[in-house]
């Protein structure tokens, strides 16, 4: 009894059935056979959303067809340009001691940038750890990034002003948070609205990474957001890699799949290329404005540096595979198309090159001209109404270290 | 964002009425809820059914399910989405059904709710309420009697308060959802049928001040939410002894208020600590020795405690002997004399 | 662009489009649909796994013919009528004082004993609190339940002897649970024997509430028992309510869809139907121990009482939708099976309402004969060793007590 | 399911060799597994990367797959399924990346894994060790440097225990997975490198017990994990004044061994517990209320602490003023001299 229909994976073709289990119907996959199924778009293929070819050749896409202006390409091409070299310099700054950590976005910026920039300015981005090309596309520049990683504040942005919330950690937090800020959004009438008041609708988008799925406040993220319609977008950058592990740890099936368990529509883009980014990250968002919300995405991309400054990639994968994605490079696919297309030239490469040398400039002075926080800034804020048991704490530490001071001794230790 | 001023508004809260705690508590969200229209209600069968409790009944009918929602069956989403929805500036009061169902809810708590402010160097305020009846004495199942409340006042960041009592319960609940910081508010579940009269034309105390509920000379009883009942009741037995117990309610569990207790240990010399939840890394550890730092001189005996035991809560059966009660408080008390 | 075909949820034809977000194309249900989307199947329908119509008419279905003898129907139909009654009692008792609460079966027996029966002794099952009938099944008798409503224990029976872990409250913790027993039951190499050793395989059954699914326990529960190919099949009883909140409170698509997120099978079937149960629950299971694991079994079922006996479902639903519950009582459709065809006689269903009354009685008096646990028992078991903390905790309070004893005098509180 | 007897085996656990922490930690893995073979590791990059700390380097090469488990990045899913694996005979051994990543998996903890051997009546063992590196001063960013340990003190029917040392790395650890009770086993993640000789013939102490690290007379230090090294610190420059200070590493933090701590207090008078973690609530909390209460006639001054701030943990260009270091702790023997 039971055949194959009661099969559920989508991807029951690619799996076929397992020779070893005598009375099995449901054809689990073998291993190799998920890494193939996770794997199986990478090099494009019906369930991958396309605009530029590896080689920086513009396709088509039934539904994905996107209008965009030569200076919007050289727009998005110079976003890339620019944060990866942020990014490159946050590399050195840590490896000169400047930083107590940098976490790279290298390989990610067509993902970043073509979703930051579908966001419009009353929507709400809630980020990772690694979304410096979100940032950016926030209006956050890139210098207000470092004090994270130089351990001077925990982010130092306005959320509120910028669209942008903190930087976060625990895995998977920021999936509720963005939730709960999409109902809001809802609740304060700005979803669903038509003629003038459309441009007016909201919605949120969150970023969040391939591990990141297996966590229970991804699940609960998305089932409250499907029960409250909720105008958000859920954005998965499958950068192949939770630390040391491998997307096939998290899952047997694609991630945009996981969409499929809650109702909702799920989409897998080629997350190196910036345009089909943009493409998809437009209409899920307009989606999510229209009240046809939530929606998943998986950017299917590559981290090409460890996942941390003090990570070493080298010790779990292969260069072959780096060396691989590497042909697929968002921003040289970009560059190629620009030239190809002839819709920049040299000169505003070059143009862009000198914007990345001043900014990599301002990166570094900025970081080097950082002040030490003050010791009261410990005690600062832990409340929005001061609280007494903080308050004496604080008092009693400033007065300690002014003792340090008046006695004129430093702080080697003594019974006084 | 600035919170409003508890006020009386409506007719409902401007007579003296007798109430139970249940209904101050249901009075206090109605009250905010008809104040502003951030203030918001969520967690799971808190709309139609009105609460397990039915502490928040009729809300559903009264303010529309935009405002009072019925949720998917999960603490991190219920905590997750109070905390996003109120980044957007809503003001929202979650109920967490019992106490033993708080720890799904514990990472968005410890790790986004305590921290955003801080983190946002105070640009991010997150005015969530989460409502918690806890505690036993109910002759419930397991997970239905706990008191969680000391983990929560050992991460900074967070309010944690109890009230012990409906007039309490009425102005606490709305201090907490006025508050800017968010707000742990445990209730104690086994005294929401007590009653007391209300007049709300009376101001209420701040929410992080403790209270002297009873004077008295002979010795100190500090406790909050289930147990103020219990030390009051032991005071009373005292009395017939010729003994006068100093009765403080701390209500604000973190920060603590702890300049009542000292006043009142340096006139009595004598301390004992009282709560149900296990002894362990407690807030009746904290307060004993902050006390005992403050009133090291005052102290004619060590300060004693009379808490839950440090084993899992037992079957309901058996929790008359795992709750401190009058004679156990009285005998700590006689201990204490002893000194 | 983007048309209807990145709409995921499939149950898209009996959404339609929303005609009030212009830009659409995801069509987002609204309630209505959702709502009819997760009851589209309570009167049968292609994804609806039945093979005894409410009427008590065998029908067939093409993947899940089962060969059941008469003895084994009677033998059903026993088990539901037998543990319908101790459940009864147990409400009884509740309403006389003896037990704290009572958490009614009641409507559930199909699901649970079909589910029950399909388990070897060898499987585990990791239940909830409402599992009366698969305890019943494990061979528990029903007296054992009683400490826990009464309030004297935890749970008395051994999880290892009868292959039954201990009612779990804190819902979907235990499919975290369940789902590292499978993995064990793999690692220690009791999956996918095939030949001899076939029947010495294992799997793990695990049992959650519709309203369970959305804990993220349970997602990271399924999560993993995909990855790690874990012999458990997870089977929800979809009871149609969560305490006061109805399944759209939970999911917008009907819940054996979660599955597909995950890559594995997810089969509804009709709980009220014993039979249909236990050919799934086989079907499932035997996928399970050939190591096709893991399954979602959605048992589409009624909680015919409140939630428990502290609950007033009046509250919160109308009395109609019990009425045409009533009408697919599962107890009363073999019963009519039984008859109809002939498989048992008057007297074989008085012998069992006879078994029935004589457990009643012995229930009954198990209960009020039950000692009162001595208060040691607060202290002990708390750990494998002792804790001196908790002995010293333990001693102390002995000697108080004792105190009042050698007092001669009762609790009145007074300063000694 | 009797716990074996903790033994010597192979080669590289005969001789005596210096060793750090990390590496104290990864041969007691390494010998509970080769001798038993139901005990195995998982975690987030434990296998082949080693873990981010390298403590498990090397297993997953040696033990293989099926026993040193890369699991989905999700705690509450690392605890639920060891919970399972261990109701099926295994022992596993759990690591939580850092400190303030334990959140998500505290249901299972509290709600499963702490209660199974008490609801089940000693019936169901749960044999599992969660390891935790934590505490700060690595200068790292958020979420990377807590010092979580009180609110699994307070947690009835875990054992909670820190190891402050090689020696006590590389035996303790061996304790904990031989515990049929589950065992949260604190790490002191920035004394990863710390070195010492390791004799692995020299018995060693009970899990449960604490360690007097050096005598004293002056005033007693009691601490654990990442402090001992500091108190011990703050000994040596105390010396140079004349003061003798006596440093107790707690080593269990619940249950505490406090006999040592009251010894010693019932002869220098005057105690000062140190820890990374917030003040309150907390384990110093703990600590000076009993020893108020042991040695109430002895103390010559307050128990005082040197404790985290009540604040989350700042930036980490703060945390050399959040972190007590050596001048804190004199500072604070000092005040309790001038008592
Ligand atoms: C709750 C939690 N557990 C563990 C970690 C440690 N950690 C940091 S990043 C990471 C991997 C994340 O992988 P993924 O979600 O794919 O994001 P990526 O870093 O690849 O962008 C882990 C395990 C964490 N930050 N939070
Ligand atoms: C974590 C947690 N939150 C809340 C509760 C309170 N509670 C008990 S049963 C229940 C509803 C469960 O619904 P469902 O999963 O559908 O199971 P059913 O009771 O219908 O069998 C709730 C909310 C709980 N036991 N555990
Ligand atoms: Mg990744
Ligand atoms: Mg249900």
């Amino acid at each position: 009894m039971s055949p194959e229909h009661w099969t559920r994976p989508s991807r029951a073709d690619a799996h076929g059935h397992a020779d070893t289990a005598p009375a099995a119907t449901s054809a689990t996959p073998t291993r190799e056979q998920v890494i193939a199924g996770l794997r199986a778009t990478s090099e494009g293929g019906a369930d991958l959303v396309q605009l530029l070819t590896p080689e920086g050749q513009r396709v088509t896409h039934p539904d994905f067809d996107i209008d965009v202006s030569a200076e919007q390409l050289r727009g998005m091409y110079r976003d890339m340009v620019l944060i990866r070299r942020a990014d490159r310099e946050g590399n050195a700054l840590q490896r000169q001691g400047q930083l107590g950590i940098w976490v790279p976005l290298l390989g990610q910026e067509a993902a970043q940038i073509g979703a930051g920039r579908a966001l419009r300015p009353q929507d709400m981005a809630f980020p990772s750890y690694r979304e410096h090309g979100v940032a950016w596309c926030r209006g956050v520049d890139p210098t207000e990034l470092l004090g994270i990683f130089r351990g001077t504040d925990h982010g130092s942005w306005d959320p509120h002003e910028t669209g942008l919330g903190l930087y976060t950690i625990v895995i998977g937090n920021q999936c509720l948070n963005a939730t709960g800020y999409a109902m809001g959004q809802k609740f304060d009438g700005k979803v669903g609205n038509s003629d003038g008041d459309a441009s007016e609708n909201e919605a949120t988008m969150v970023f969040f990474g391939d591990g990141a799925t297996s966590q229970g406040d991804v699940h609960e993220g998305m089932v409250w957001a499907s029960v409250y319609d909720a105008p958000v977008v859920f954005f998965c950058q499958n950068n192949q890699w939770a630390i040391s592990e491998p997307t096939e740890r998290q899952s047997r099936v694609p991630l945009y799949e996981r969409a499929r368990g809650y109702g909702f529509p799920g989409i897998r883009v080629d997350g190196n290329d910036v345009l089909a980014s943009m493409a998809v990250s437009q209409w899920a968002l307009d989606e999510a404005r229209h009240g046809n919300g939530p929606l998943l995405i998986e950017a299917f991309t590559y981290r090409m540096d460890a996942h941390t400054t003090s990570d070493d990639a080298t010790r779990y994968r292969m260069d072959d595979e780096l060396q691989a994605w590497k042909l697929k490079d968002p921003v040289e696919r970009l560059r190629v198309h620009l030239l190809r297309e002839e819709l920049a030239d040299q000169d505003f490469l070059d143009e862009v090159e000198r914007e990345a040398d001043e900014l990599a400039t301002r990166f570094r002075q900025f970081c080097f001209d950082m002040p030490e926080p003050p010791p009261e800034r410990i005690f600062s804020a832990v409340y929005a109404e001061e609280s007494p048991v903080v308050a004496a704490q604080r008092d009693d530490y400033l007065q300690y270290l002014s003792g340090f001071a008046d006695a004129g001794h430093d702080t080697e230790g003594s019974v006084r | 964002m600035a919170a409003p001023t508890v006020e009386s508004t409506g007719s409902e809260t401007t007579r003296t009425q007798t109430i139970t705690i249940a209904k101050g508590l249901n009075m206090a969200m109605r009250a905010a809820m008809e104040r502003d229209p951030r203030v918001m209600v969520m967690g799971e069968d808190i709309g139609r059914l009105g609460g397990v409790f039915r502490v928040t009944d009729g809300l559903q009918k009264d303010f529309g399910e935009h405002r009072v929602l019925d949720t998917p069956l999960a603490e991190s989403g219920i905590v997750g989405t109070a905390i996003g929805l109120a980044m957007r500036g809503y003001r929202p009061v979650c109920e967490i059904q019992f106490d033993g169902f708080i720890f799904p809810g514990f990472d968005q708590i410890v790790s986004q709710l305590s921290k955003m402010h801080y983190r946002s160097q105070g640009r991010v305020k997150v005015p969530v309420v989460i409502r918690v009846p806890f505690g036993g004495g109910i002759g419930a199942v397991e997970h239905h009697s706990e008191s969680p409340e000391s983990l929560f006042a050992h991460v900074a960041g967070l309010k944690v308060v109890s009230c012990s009592n409906p007039v309490d319960a009425y102005w606490m609940l709305q201090q907490a959802i006025d508050s800017d910081d968010p707000v742990l508010f445990f209730e104690p579940k086994r005294r929401y049928w007590e009653k007391a009269e209300l007049d709300p034309t009376t101001p209420p105390l701040s929410l992080g001040s403790s209270a002297v509920m009873r004077p008295g000379t002979t010795a100190t009883l500090a406790t909050y939410g289930p147990m103020v009942k219990t030390c009051l009741d032991a005071a009373n037995a005292a009395e017939e002894d010729g003994h006068e117990l100093e009765v403080v309610d701390l209500r604000s569990l973190s920060p603590l208020d702890l300049e009542p207790v000292a006043d009142s240990v340096r006139r009595t010399g004598r301390l004992v600590v009282v709560s149900e939840s296990p002894a362990e890394s407690s807030i009746t550890s904290e307060v004993a020795t902050r006390i005992q730092q403050e009133c090291f001189y005052s102290l004619e005996a060590p300060v004693l405690r009379v808490n839950g035991f440090d084993t899992p809560y037992p079957p309901s059966r058996l929790e008359e002997g795992y709750l401190p009660d009058l004679d156990r408080v009285l005998d700590a008390v006689d201990r204490s004399l002893t000194y």
